[in-house]
């Protein structure tokens, strides 16, 4: 594959790529949530990202990486509810202001937007790592991002590894935050509906070109 | 799935727009955003606005309790979802009256992110705003390593309560510390006998055997605390019971209200059977059975089961709770 | 079966005493013969004593209608079955307060047959006794060939406004004639998504594959008019508001109370959806909706399904409906 | 077999001869009611005839079988409810009345007694024969004792074949009485519930000794 640049078209084939991933999807991230949650997960991302998609033809053509993320962010804060929904708001809106009025995210750029939508989760949601939790993929992702070195490919491919295996290891965990720790030790065994959205969205960006 | 809808996409809204439809004296319905329903007199000259919400599914709260005593506002999300923080503000503007919102807060990490954010918002814009979170169920351990205790039935008796202190004209503090002492007197536990289906996910929330019952369920389809063979109504009772006896703790000469809560889909003789067993358990403590509830107030659609409720009263929680009420689903003294 | 019970022969005796202790203020049990529940302040000096009654499992009817403004006694029969004379007798007897009394029975071969007996027995006692048999339910034809019409959520309505009359001070003949109004000019008709099963019989009373839902249900679990495939709700309602509007017939400018009944297991939600396209088709008929009211009142136990009921009303049967009721499970005006 | 003498003894022994059938057919009967009922007739039988049992004891050694016919018709108007109480009850009383205070039933006797009893239940729920009720069982089993001469034994076993008959012919039928009634063409190819257990009533008799 080429070099990437992660401007602001990119930014937006990114998260139609996200919308078209949470849609075919959806009826497996909801089973995740039925296990441990309330059966919805799939849904109300859904519900989110289709939003978006409605929204993303109003943007002008060259809105840069944080006016992406911004749209991103105050739409799903008014159409996804539930737990996911204002973390996930959260996460973009302090990506948005962490992307700044960059044209393009380098790599250095790229781990200051995972981390500062890292932070956000952290901030409103306050789950540790090892809470089972979205928290136990970004994590990771922003940790493999930052070691990866100058490029951002490898940057964006070592954080969807990252993810995915992060969302993998929520499996053995009880969990300490939102609806799976009602469970006690039955959410054993069981993947995090959260994480495993949060793989996917990095998965669509190392996949986007 | 057999369900009484057309689009499973659009179960909320038809359910609103025939809520209102049925109740034009009591509510009316505000469909931009989507959706909010409020009293159809808000706003009411000085008097504190109160405003809750929550995911759909649990009819008739909140929306069944919007009206004189009780709510001035209620806030349904998606199926089981918490609103988003848009109709949850603008349900607030509608209800400010000058003397300031309280918004009742069932505690689960969306509710309590979706409002805190709304709640920010109506301050920003000048409205008073504070915020009471309901946490009744004593099925949940509260410790560091869960979300916390949810709130359950006892939601509807905060409600209650509340709303008749901001009928009489209590300040927004005085309303506020009306909420939370009710939320600190309330407790609650819960079982299922059937799991209920969301429209639109098309398949029971968890699955139960033949002979199988989960205690300490949630309103949201989330599986309980564990799951055993069924037992006789009394034997269920007295596992619900005890852990919310022990909790407070509730104790011998104590006045409650005792609310037998059916989840949606149990017959109501089912739930005079476990009333029967749950006064006989409170006589034998020498507890005061001041009031009684039997009805199917907190739901989760059509789930099978039953929880049972007490809340420790005084004489002004009496008086609270005795004041008329005239919402949908429930009315009193008018 | 899974059930909140504890031995299914002792559902209906249990489920009484629980209903008893909840409601005290309310209502008093007479016990031997068992069962009757009888108004907490009768006889009341001169007011035409309301008694009805049936089988069990159609909760909250009768029972959660007794109190101010509605009935004076209802007699429980075992589930599904209607009660025999003695208690209808002794609860005859106990509200017969020099007025004479109304015995509203709903129009099935075993009420009808058990009523009249007790009706007997009282007139050789000298109590003066009036029997209004009610037969709403379109579903059935009345012909020769059939035992007539069933009684179904019609029923309330007839208890309702009778038992206003009655509160207002009527003569028997008043109050019967009221009943027999309001009986002439009620239509309902049901349905069911899935069947309830009888705690003695262990099984569910009829079989209903994934996809179908039977039409034209009655309220003791028997099978209905005709079995289809599932539809959307709105479709199922004009399946039974259809046939409603063209029994009596309902007309163009016609006032009618709308109640949406659910048979038990249904989510309120469910309830509205129906209540909404039944208000759509009375608008599109240019009939007007003078009063409404949702709820699972007269139900089959846990069966999942609704009725709608529609009652023509004039200024006289809209205050009478309008008079303040206060029972367990009808309540406003007081 | 002996002869048989149908004395208050007999009648004795017969009813709890009905109360054993009725108990360990009950299933039978409550599924026949469940097909075109409300799955009730054999649970509200055996409540009736239970309770009959408990108060056969209170009566004298020397009682006439009017005295049993009438214990077990007051036992059932009280106690059954629903259509058969009212209807058996009835059946009971007005065959006591036609026993009168014979301390012995002779065939001529209880062929007036059965169409009395007969005859009761027509008078309360109006059916005619073919209307699919227990009436379609009746009326052939008063007819076969009738025709069976001066035999006691041999109309008691007449009366019970043609009730069992009648109760078989009740299948092919639209049903006009009781809550059959309200399915139409769908009742066809259902045995009435009244009519079968009137067959199990009248076969009892024919068998106690
Ligand atoms: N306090 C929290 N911090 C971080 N993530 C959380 C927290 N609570 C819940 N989550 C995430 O949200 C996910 C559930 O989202 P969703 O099902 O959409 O919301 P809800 O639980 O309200 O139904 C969980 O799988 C988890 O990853
Ligand atoms: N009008 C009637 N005349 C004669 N028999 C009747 C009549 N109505 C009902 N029956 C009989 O009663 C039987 C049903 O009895 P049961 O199930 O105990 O009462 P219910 O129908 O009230 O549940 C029917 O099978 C039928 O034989
Ligand atoms: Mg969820
Ligand atoms: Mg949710
Ligand atoms: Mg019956
Ligand atoms: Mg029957």
């Amino acid at each position: 594959m080429g070099p990437v640049t992660l401007d602001g078209a990119w930014t937006r084939r990114w998260v139609e790529a996200v919308a078209a991933e949470v849609s075919r999807r959806k009826a497996e991230l909801t089973a995740l949530d039925r296990a441990i949650g309330d059966a919805d997960h799939g849904e109300n991302l859904d519900r989110g990202f289709q939003a978006v998609l409605g929204k993303l033809d109003a943007l002008d053509d060259g809105a840069t990486p944080a006016a992406v993320l911004r749209l991103v962010a105050t739409t799903l804060i008014s159409t996804v509810g539930g737990a996911a929904g204002p973390l996930y708001g959260t996460a973009f809106l302090k990506a948005s202001m962490a992307a700044g009025d960059r044209d393009e995210l380098d790599a250095p750029a790229l781990v200051e937007v995972l981390t500062a939508a890292r932070d956000g989760i952290v901030a409103r949601g306050k789950a540790e790592s090892g809470d089972k939790t979205m928290v136990d993929a970004w994590t990771p992702a922003v940790e493999a991002a930052s070691a990866a070195g100058d490029d951002v490919r490898a940057a964006l491919a070592a954080a969807a590894a990252a993810a995915a295996e992060g969302a993998v290891a929520t499996e053995p965990l009880v969990a300490h935050k939102g609806r799976a720790s009602y469970l006690g030790e039955r959410a054993v065994g069981h993947r995090d509906p959260g994480a495993e959205s949060t793989a996917l969205i990095l998965a669509a960006a190392a996949e986007t070109t | 799935m057999k369900k009484l809808i057309n689009d499973p996409g659009k179960t909320v809204d038809e359910g609103l727009a025939g809520f209102a439809a049925a109740h034009p004296d009591l509510v009316r319905l505000i469909v931009d955003p989507p959706f909010a329903v409020v009293r159809a007199d808000a706003p009411l000259n000085g008097k504190v606005g109160l405003v809750s919400g929550g995911g759909s599914g649990h009819e008739p709260l909140h929306a069944g309790f919007v009206g004189h005593g009780m709510l001035d506002a209620a806030v349904p999300g998606a199926m089981f979802t918490s609103p988003t923080p848009d109709p949850i503000l603008e349900a607030t503007r509608h209800v400010n009256a000058g003397a300031g919102v309280l918004h009742i807060v069932k505690n689960y990490t969306g509710d309590v992110l979706n409002f805190e954010t709304a709640a920010e918002l109506a301050l920003a814009e000048g409205i008073e705003v504070q915020s009471v979170i309901v946490d009744d169920d004593v099925a949940v351990k509260d410790s560091l390593y869960t979300a916390g205790r949810r709130g359950v039935a006892g939601t509807m008796l905060v409600e209650k309560l509340a709303g008749a202190a901001a009928e009489r004209g209590d300040s927004l503090d005085q309303v506020a510390e009306v909420a939370r002492t009710v939320n600190s007197r309330v407790r609650s536990m819960g079982m299922a006998l059937a799991p209920c289906t969301v429209p639109h996910a098309g398949e029971p929330s968890f699955e139960l055997g033949e002979d199988e019952v989960e205690i300490g369920i949630g309103i949201h389809g989330e599986p309980g605390r564990e799951r055993i063979a069924l037992e006789p109504a009394d034997r269920i009772v007295d596992r619900l019971i005890e852990p919310i006896l022990e909790d407070l703790p509730f104790q011998q000469g104590d006045r409650v209200v005792l609310l037998v809560n059916g989840m949606g889909g149990t017959p109501q003789s089912e739930l005079y059977i476990v009333f029967r067993r749950a006064a006989e358990v409170l006589a034998d403590r020498g507890i005061v059975l001041a009031r009684s509830l039997v009805g199917s107030y907190v739901t989760s659609l059509e789930m099978q089961g039953v929880s049972i409720t007490l809340l420790q009263v005084d004489d002004d929680l009496l008086e609270l709770y005795d004041a008329p009420v005239q919402t949908a689903a429930l009315r009193w003294g008018r």
